[in-house]
């Protein structure tokens, strides 16, 4: 084990990718520079290392500033012989190549019968939080999720992101990963070893037996803040981290909500047709009887994001918003209001 | 000039032939409802298809858009799986998931056929990439409309094929209409000459009713491509001698009756019947190549029809290459 | 009041509209020759009455295939003076200028603080069970819904495809309006004067008591014939037709399921993260204590379009499916197996 | 050659030293932490920008992109809203809602800059096509870098501009460097070389650090715009001096030594003012410009100082023109 940061373990992975199969490439705007930190030394931003020198040019692309031409390229390479990871550093970028990954990526295997396979990755980081603006701070992985053919992860952490990653390259389908740059700073001991984390299990990140929350990308560390908050009263919450959106361990989830019979989402994305939404129609769906109180989602509002500091803070899921939603769905009294004016002035 | 032997100036009126027939075929299927939907048709626009696809070698790659059936059968495809795919039966080339917009045929180099106007030029973007990162020789082709000219991922793509110096084609078939628009009202400027502000050069080819001055241009972009010198755009004037597709009826006439009789005096398969009568084939035996083509056509049919439709079941196979992510 | 088809009431619509407002112009691919038959007299595809002539093509303005500067650009025009109405023809060409739609449409105003209105309206049409294959048959409006700033509309039936048209011209708001083509055939008498139906207030499609069914576009009248079925065993179904997604009447839905206790959601789209979700969660967050029943979503599969008819026609929520789910939610037991079968085959 | 009178090359001096100073300045604040997020400077870029926006007339219309604060600026917006939305105050142009990434000043034609690279190229090509419907006389102009010519949404604006004739000028920021990407490693062809293929001229000043250089060629292309000669696209080969943005630091110096140093030896400010000198005006006044123009850019951050952040609920104001959509 070594310690590695959330982008480290990015790095790590994809040098691992790289170093097992020549057939993976990384193509993407700035990568020989290593602009964004995951084509370096494995670490951080760094000289040493660095993948351009170790693999080559060949294998190493700067692209243009041409994304749906770089999203179809690598889908049209990935069906002749290539398993790209293409880096289209952040997710708002995405909307360029919105009909390559629906109409090509994701129907193409479909639509031919079966004669293609797609094994490429495309990684883009979700800015939110960073006062960048409504251009990029989207967090757009619910609308993918409404498009069948696509697998998409959303890494929680170092160690998951490391693990999927290398799942990620390993499919023969097309998979998108939304990492979330709030998490890129974080740091835990990886495994320095290859492994795998398979796509579509989840991770219980805190058992526990009166509330589930499902907690998505970044706001897994907010429910476990809101956990520990909640255990000091008394309050068991097990907190289940999806880690695939697509496919989604919808089992995993059932049954902790059929032990817990109280269910909260969160997510960083917009509320209307999110994830959460899913995930609670699911959930009623399936376990209705075994619901104690109503599923409660706390998201960021159906709003484009603003760039001033003092809004922005309040449009994602905090330890606190999230922790008030448990109280909701286990009847608790909602906290005093100065936790509550601590909470958004912190 | 094109330095073809007689057996390969038969094989591509063979070819075209088959597009001939297989689309005069598909549009009384449309018509009298045994083909669903709509198909486009390649009618008139045989020299420009086969011109292109038999200038390409076997392994190559290439990728079309919604006049589909063309591309694949001037590339080699067999009939059957092909119309079987338009009727949508199991037994179809894409088993009657893709239909006549999305016919592919992998074994062909075919990588697929977009019912999105502009959308495959990327795709065969990629092959050509491939191609040159694991450098197997192949050659890769993007086939796209006047209309799909105005897309911006065109742009892009012959940007990035011009600076990785990828072994691609970029040919535009200008049968001067996209639907009921010409495209000299939606086009600014001339399609080839955009070739040389993205540093490749651009070729226009205004007697695409010609398959061997169709043949040479693109002959000539393949060995370019291959010998490592790039990509190229070729434009090749020509025309679509039917409606946009099968079973269109607009109220307005955007084409005149002029300009079409016109057309149709240069049809393709009749030019090019009378070259090679001309160097030594005799009326009959083109005859003879017109009535096997006709059987293909009709064994392709009879193939179609022979098959079952797909069992409700296999709607959802395919999508992921593991089952169980499928809902 | 005269018949009109759901065609031709968007026809009528438009021409209000053009009548009304110098402002309002029409660009499109084929717009000039009416070719998708909105652009005409009125009635269906003809040459009298033809838009370009009676306003000159400096309003009715044929666009080359450039979606995404298509879009861009009327929102440009907006921002300046022009009120456009952007017929995109197939609503999987909306993916091509996903870019405008996020980040310059839905985003701008906001952005700016308000500095621009963006009156602009962009009609696209489903065109699902038309054995048109996977690129042409998508219902994509969910991922809009999940964009926050723009105001999309479903109508199903030809007085509210012109009633709400109109709002949405004279919306000050970018409008996406989702027409369904299996719908394009339906004739109602329609009022031939002007009218306005308000953007988010649903329509009771029909009154009930004992279950509700919300159902969108081309699923209204699948579940009208359903409510139809059920009554028949003595079952009242509510269905309530939402019109608009955005903004979405959620007070409406609430007062029925509050009233019925037992709620169905039915939508051509695909099931992960459809509207369907947002009303199934959106219900049990607010009417928990209503629900006597799970909330069942009747949907499109998370799979892509299949071509063969044999294929396709399973893909939708019919009266057949819709009905199950009613009998579900409603504690009945299932139809017969011959009723199923011949749903399937029909 | 340019026809202006000393006053106006005194405003563009004024307008290029504020661009300097603002800039400067903003730097700065990012890297005290004053300003959050990023910034992209147009330091070194100051001719190339005002001798575009000197060429139009205030009623024209703008758009741009990340490296935003330039523009404004040069179209006349005043300093303190633009730095009061750089630190996100109540009081800035956009309400503190947009940042740097997103500055618009309507009252100016700023119809806004764009934080997505392209993205609001078509925007002012609406801009120009509602001038064109409405005939108002207004002409627009799009800002963007080297780095976004490769986005297919350019060709597809200059497409429709050309087709429409519409009064558009096609502004190429050619600092030779997408972020680390040099240019020529991911353009194929020559970008000014793009425009005739799209059937509009196609302008290419190599001297991007001369502003009235800039300004004949840009105001060229206004004038033929407003005279109904459509639209053109002028490419101007510029530099900037700061890295791609504030705070950013990396590990490869992508830029060589020398190229920077030649560079700055063309400093654009210096040599209009230079150029001034010689064209009567003392030294002292120059000085006294600039140190008027550092007054503003105090006075703006003063400005800035003193006005509130927005309070928390206008978050949930301005997405739609109705309160009732919103959330
Ligand atoms: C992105 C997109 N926009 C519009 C259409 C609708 N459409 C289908 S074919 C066509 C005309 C295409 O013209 P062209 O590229 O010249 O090809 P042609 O039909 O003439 O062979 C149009 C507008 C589409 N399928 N995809
Ligand atoms: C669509 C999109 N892709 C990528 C980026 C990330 N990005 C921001 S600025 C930049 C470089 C832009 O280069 P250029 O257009 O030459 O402008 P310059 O910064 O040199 O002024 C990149 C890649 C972006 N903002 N938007
Ligand atoms: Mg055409
Ligand atoms: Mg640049």
């Amino acid at each position: 084990m070594s310690v590695m940061s959330y982008l480290g373990a990015i790095g790590a992975a994809q040098r691992e990718a790289m170093d097992a199969d020549e057939r993976v490439i990384i193509m993407g705007e700035d990568v020989e520079a290593n602009v964004y930190g995951t084509t370096g030394g494995g670490k951080s931003r760094s000289a040493e290392g660095d993948f351009t020198q170790r693999y080559g040019k060949n294998r190493i692309r700067n692209t243009p500033i041409s994304e749906e031409a770089m999203v179809g390229a690598a889908a049209g390479a990935a069906m002749t012989g290539l398993r790209p990871i293409v880096d289209l550093s952040y997710s708002s970028f995405l909307y360029m190549a919105m009909d390559q990954f629906i109409n090509q990526v994701a129907k193409n295997r479909y639509m031919f019968g079966g004669q293609a396979s797609m094994p490429v990755v495309f990684r883009s980081a979700m800015f939110y939080g960073l006062n960048t603006g409504a251009h990029h701070s989207d967090r757009p992985y619910p609308m993918f999720m409404n498009v069948p053919g696509l697998k998409i992860v959303a890494p929680s952490n170092p160690t998951d992101a490391k693990g999927l990653l290398r799942s990620a390259v390993d499919s023969d389908d097309p998979v998108l990963i939304f990492e979330a740059c709030i998490l890129w700073g974080t740091k835990e001991e990886v495994d320095e070893n290859e492994f795998w984390i398979p796509l579509g299990v989840a991770r219980i990140a805190r058992p526990g037996t009166d509330v589930t929350v499902v907690a998505i990308s970044g706001s897994v560390p907010e429910a476990l803040l809101a956990a520990e908050d909640l255990a000091l009263e008394g309050v068991s919450v097990e907190v289940i981290d999806p880690r695939t959106l697509v496919p989604l361990d919808r089992n995993a989830i059932v049954r902790s909500v059929v032990k817990t019979g109280r269910l909260v989402v969160a997510e960083p994305a917009h509320r209307t047709c999110g994830a959460a939404a899913e995930i609670s129609a699911y959930v009623v769906e399936e376990a209705f009887d075994s619901l104690k109180a109503p599923i409660v989602r706390v998201t960021a509002p159906d709003m484009q994001i603003p760039f001033s500091p003092s809004l922005e803070k309040q449009m994602y899921p905090t330890r606190f918003t999230i922790a008030a939603a448990i109280r909701r769905v286990a009847g608790l009294a909602p906290a005093s209001e100065q936790t509550l004016l601590a909470a958004l002035h912190n | 000039m094109a330095n073809l032997t007689l057996e390969e100036m038969i094989e591509i009126q063979r070819r075209m032939m088959r597009i001939r027939l297989f689309d005069e075929r598909a549009s009384k299927m449309v018509k009298r409802g045994h083909i669903p939907g709509t198909v486009h048709t390649s009618i008139g626009q045989e020299a420009q298809v086969v011109g292109s696809t038999f200038a390409l070698a076997d392994g190559d790659y290439m990728s079309g858009n919604h006049r589909s059936h063309g591309h694949p059968i001037g590339k080699g495809s067999p009939l059957g799986p092909l119309m079987a795919e338009l009727v949508g039966k199991a037994t179809g080339v894409c088993k009657g998931k893709g239909g006549s917009l999305h016919l592919a045929d992998f074994a062909v180099g075919s990588l697929g056929e977009s019912g999105i106007v502009g959308s495959s030029i990327p795709i065969a973007t990629g092959a050509a990439f491939s191609s040159k990162v694991l450098d197997n020789g192949k050659v890769a082709l993007a086939f796209f409309g006047d209309g799909a000219a105005n897309q911006g991922v065109l742009y892009e793509s012959m940007n990035l094929a011009g600076t990785w110096m990828l072994p691609m084609i970029f040919l535009c078939e200008n049968n001067q209409y996209a639907l009921s628009t010409p495209a000299h009202t939606v086009t600014s400027g001339v399609i080839a000459d955009r070739a040389a502000g993205f540093g490749m050069p651009g070729i226009r080819v205004e007697n695409g009713q010609d398959v061997l001055a169709v043949y040479d241009a693109v002959k000539t972009a393949v060995d370019r491509a291959r010998a490592g010198g790039g990509p190229s755009l070729v434009e090749i004037v020509t025309y679509r001698y039917n409606e946009h597709s099968e079973g269109l009826r607009l109220a307005n006439d955007y084409r005149n009756a002029e300009e079409r009789a016109d057309w149709l005096s240069r049809d393709p398969v009749v030019l090019f019947r009378d070259h090679l009568i001309a160097q030594g084939m005799t009326v009959e035996q083109m005859d003879q190549l017109d009535a096997d083509v006709l059987a293909e056509v009709d064994a392709a049919v009879a193939f179609s029809d022979a098959s079952p439709y797909p069992e409700l079941s296999v709607a959802f196979d395919d999508l992921y290459t593991d089952k169980e992510t499928a809902a």
